[in-house]
């Protein structure tokens, strides 16, 4: 689907947020694969987490880290984006438990879809990132804390500092919903299992389709061998086996 | 409206644009996104008598036009196929080409009784570029003194459904095994798989396929896919289905005008879902427009002159 | 500065970013746009004994990615070459590879006597993809016994200097043709020369190509390229040269972690010629960076764990 | 070399002209090879006449037949264009004779740029094309000649038919220079050598590189076998053994 493109910023150095128009229903948690450019070099899709819908509006909030997001940067408001999707699997929390929202760099973009869904939930959000650059959107959550790896914002160290620290961690009651780098997922992952918490992680893999064909995007879980673009990107803890 | 019929072997498909192995699932990951009936067929994941969960990750990257896939030809396995996927393809009225491979002789024989039996399986396509098991891990496709045999023994258990072979590209010259596919007493070829290929990535000097290799697709591969499919026309009589690369109504004619009597359209897919179905609807326009009554005028009409 | 010097069997080149022969004419046609004594060499266009004209036009067409070619060998011949060419190139100070064709198997040899007798050629590339008359038209890179064979009669009129013998990908498997290099006395291998395509232009119904088929390079073949590189590197003991499809950095850079010497640019140097240049600058920069201090330093480091 | 574009407009219905900023020197007949986008596809630069060259301001005029002219007509003022070149051979008409100019369709570009780059000669200029559509820049020529097929401006009928009227024609004082189609060039070298006129005329031919190291965009000539972008694109009357 052809889209118009309403506005596309650089929000942080190499950081860009892009809204278009978009006819559909979509959930938080659920990604959309865009073609970024009209000729075959590069030829594939991308994969991007919707990190907004409202009235018509679908937003993404991407990082330039190669030939297809460069591309994606050099459009302007006016320009056309072939859309196609949503695809994926959904965030569902229990309805009544308090809300970890644990974000990595980029992978911020489904938690603040899911939050701005949710206003009026219990939710915490955890922004990690390398640098003060590589937070984002950290003042459009209610409760926001933020860890950097050098410090230059928030906390020093990484995020899952913060995240254990919270009182809705420690009792327990908090429910994990994490998205970023492979790494920190990993880690949530076997530190809610450990201290009893249950939640939900949104994976990252190359994709081929989006939609279940091409059997690119594969990861081991519990239930068997899933498909990340339709059975995923949005696994519980516990349920993933991690590669390394 | 034109006439855009076209048969394969004694299946008549509403015409010539088929979906490719591998490329459209079991067809009804697509049913949201097109109409899956108007388009001439497709064939379904490659199907083995077990199930296979394939290789490990990562199993695709992209390349220049094209991309390099090792899935490893996972698939829900023959039985899983006919309970739970073939019941709904049928309602949903679409032709099918079961793909089918296996790791031995016996093997690929019992698949190809199996599938052939099947109501709503129209036609079956024998994938041949897989490790023979019994011959040491060489290619099936890679003999043609063998894929006579085995197109052979296959077509016996398959007397009432098409029988398509599939070659591999990856060979120093394809005439013998589009020959071979004829003698064996197949009922068409189709051409081209993959080709063998791999990428690095330099940053952390690893392959970007775990297993080293894999198989490039996609518009890279047109003009060599292209000149396999004419030599094949060349050499035997039977039907050709053209492959490689195709993601336009240009490419498709390119087939057709080489000969192919029809097309797949294979890594397209990916990046457009309802190419299949546009490029039926396109095809018949340009029919339309440039007074073609029948799409079978098209076939083979290159000027070498 | 990095050390970016790597061998060829006795020739240093100072640097491993080679230019593909057919792409770089005889190295003048460059001078106003680089300096072609900053890269590691230069090979010249197939030289045969006698001129030739080449095939009809057209001969050259766009794919996606790439082109194919079917020059026919087009060259001014071994006499001119030395009396024309080679005079200003061995002023303008480049390191030259003379690539070289014949016939016959005495074409070939007869022609190597003479380049490796001529004051500024430093090395031959000997091009096997070509019809071998006395064989009925088979390549004469397409049988390993018969190429192990050419090479070594060829080796022994050329004793002082590197013997490169350039593999054609047109084969099932490369390797036994890179073995056979070896086993002749070949001193380096360079792979891979183009892929056989074909082209159809849809409103002419012609093909794009007079002679139908030709060869295809450029970006589209780099994995099919890489995979044949990394199949010789694990093959034989000589060095490998790259080609096939190179364009960047990284691209080179594959290349060399898969286990090549040096790399040759071919099709690339027609849309930015002094592609080369930079690439040489770029690998040096890349290689201080990375505190990389010899270039040697990234070859065959492939990481398959 | 990377050069700013000034000004791109579509002077007819699928015909463009785009002016950029180009630092060295140029002769008319002479062309440019164009890198059309930044990816590889399509991979080749496109050859173009060039149309003008004043002041450190090239204009080349092109239609848009495929990929490659339609990414070229999608640029605007202020974007990029990777410009290689002058390559090939320059009209070189005697210094004293009547110059005859024909143009077929966009062949006017390079006569154009003669035609300003010598405006005290004595020339008049031949404009054919298959409809108005298809006739340019003849306003730009201080006489102009004008021939259509279908005979919406202009005579109707092939622009030979005017050439051959013409005084300096007929008293064969006229020098032809000649860009268009190769059915025209054809007829007009033909008619040329048949009427004992001297001339140039400016082929075509697919190219790989421009600067005559492919070997793709070779013809026979009396001369022998020539590169069209080296020992071309100029040839004399007469010179040219055609294929067809
Ligand atoms: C479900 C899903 C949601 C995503 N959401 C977002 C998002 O909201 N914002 C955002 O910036 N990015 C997101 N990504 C990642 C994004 O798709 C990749 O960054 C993008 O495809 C890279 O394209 P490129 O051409 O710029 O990089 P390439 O040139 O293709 O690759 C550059 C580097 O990125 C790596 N890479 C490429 N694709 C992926 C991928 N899919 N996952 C992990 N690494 C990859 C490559 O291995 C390489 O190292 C998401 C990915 C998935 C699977
Ligand atoms: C020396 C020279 C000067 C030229 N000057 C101009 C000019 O001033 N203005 C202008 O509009 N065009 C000019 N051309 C033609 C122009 O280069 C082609 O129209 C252009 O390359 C087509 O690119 P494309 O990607 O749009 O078309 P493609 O998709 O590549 O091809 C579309 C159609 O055009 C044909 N074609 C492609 N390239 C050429 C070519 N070089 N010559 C003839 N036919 C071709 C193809 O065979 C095909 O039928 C010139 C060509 C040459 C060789
Ligand atoms: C991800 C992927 C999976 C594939 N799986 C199969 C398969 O199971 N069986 C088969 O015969 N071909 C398989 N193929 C090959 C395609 O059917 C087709 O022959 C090939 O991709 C070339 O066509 P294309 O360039 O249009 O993609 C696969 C291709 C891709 C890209
Ligand atoms: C126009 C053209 C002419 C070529 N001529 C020769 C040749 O004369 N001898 C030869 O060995 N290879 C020749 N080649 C092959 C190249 O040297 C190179 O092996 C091939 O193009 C793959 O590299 P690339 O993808 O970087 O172009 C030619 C290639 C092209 C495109
Ligand atoms: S991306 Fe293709 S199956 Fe998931
Ligand atoms: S275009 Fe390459 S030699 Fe003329």
């Amino acid at each position: 689907m052809k889209s118009n493109i309403i506005t596309s910023r650089e929000v942080k150095r190499g950081y860009f947020r892009m809204e278009f128009e978009f006819a559909g229903e979509a959930l938080p948690g659920q990604f959309i694969m865009l073609k970024v450019a009209e000729h075959n070099d590069p030829l594939l899709r991308r994969p991007m987490s919707i990190a907004g819908l409202d009235g018509g509006v679908m937003s993404v909030i991407f990082k330039v880290v190669g030939r297809g997001t460069a591309l994606l940067a050099e459009k302007k408001a006016g320009d056309h984006i072939d859309v196609l999707g949503p695809f994926g699997s959904a965030f569902t929390p229990p309805k009544t438990d308090a809300v970890l929202l644990v974000a990595g760099g980029i992978g911020v973009a489904p938690l603040l879809f899911w939050a701005k869904r949710n206003p009026s939930r219990r939710a915490a959000a955890f922004i990690g990132g390398a640098t003060e650059n590589d937070i984002l959107c950290s003042d459009e959550f209610s409760e926001a804390h933020v860890a950097t790896e050098n410090g230059s914002v928030g906390r020093k160290g990484l995020v899952t500092a913060p995240l254990i620290e919270h009182a809705a961690y420690k009792n327990k009651t908090g429910y994990i919903l994490a998205c970023g780098p492979t790494g920190m997922l990993k880690a949530i992952d076997q530190l809610a299992v450990k201290d009893g918490l249950r939640g939900e992680l949104s994976l990252e893999e190359r994709m081929g389709c989006g939609f279940g064909v091409c059997l690119g995007c594969v990861c081991d879980t519990t239930g068997g061998r899933k498909r990340m673009c339709v059975e995923g990107p949005v696994f519980k803890t516990g349920e993933v086996l991690w590669r390394t | 409206m034109a006439d855009l019929k076209v048969r394969i072997g004694a299946l008549e498909l509403k015409n010539p644009i088929i979906s490719a192995s591998g490329t459209f699932g079991y067809g009804l990951e697509f049913a949201d996104m097109m109409d899956i009936k108007k388009i001439g067929a497709f064939c379904t994941k490659g199907l083995s008598l077990k199930s296979r969960a394939g290789n490990q990750m990562p199993r695709i990257c992209e390349t220049p036009c094209g991309m390099i896939n090792s899935i490893g030809l996972e698939n829900v396995g023959i039985d899983a196929f006919e309970a739970e996927k073939l019941p709904k393809i049928r309602q949903a009225g679409a032709t099918v080409i079961a793909n089918f491979f296996g790791d031995t002789e016996a093997d690929y024989v019992e698949a190809a009784r199996r599938l052939a039996a099947m109501d709503g399986v129209h036609a079956l396509e024998m994938n041949v570029s897989c490790p023979n098991v019994d011959k040491g891990g060489i290619e099936f496709g890679g003999d043609p003194v063998f894929l006579e045999k085995l197109t052979a023994a296959v077509k016996k258990v398959c007397p009432g459904k098409p029988l398509i072979v599939k070659l591999s590209p990856n060979v120093a010259d394809i005439r013998p095994f589009a020959a071979a596919v004829e003698n064996g007493g197949g009922d068409a070829i189709s051409a081209i798989n993959t080709l063998k290929g791999m990428s690095i990535d330099v940053k952390t000097r690893r392959p970007k396929i775990k297993r080293v290799f894999g198989g490039l697709s996609g518009p890279a591969i047109k003009p060599v896919a292209l000149k396999m499919v004419y030599e094949c026309v060349k050499t035997v009589e039977i039907p050709v289905i053209g492959i490689g690369g195709i993601g336009s109504l240009d490419d498709a004619l390119e087939f057709l005008i080489a000969g192919a009597s029809a097309v797949q359209v294979g890594t397209m897919n990916f990046v457009e879902p309802a190419i299949c179905q546009r490029l039926a609807e396109e095809l018949n326009a340009y029919c339309d427009r440039e007074n073609i009554a029948r799409v079978t005028d098209i076939i083979s009409t290159l000027r070498t002159d």
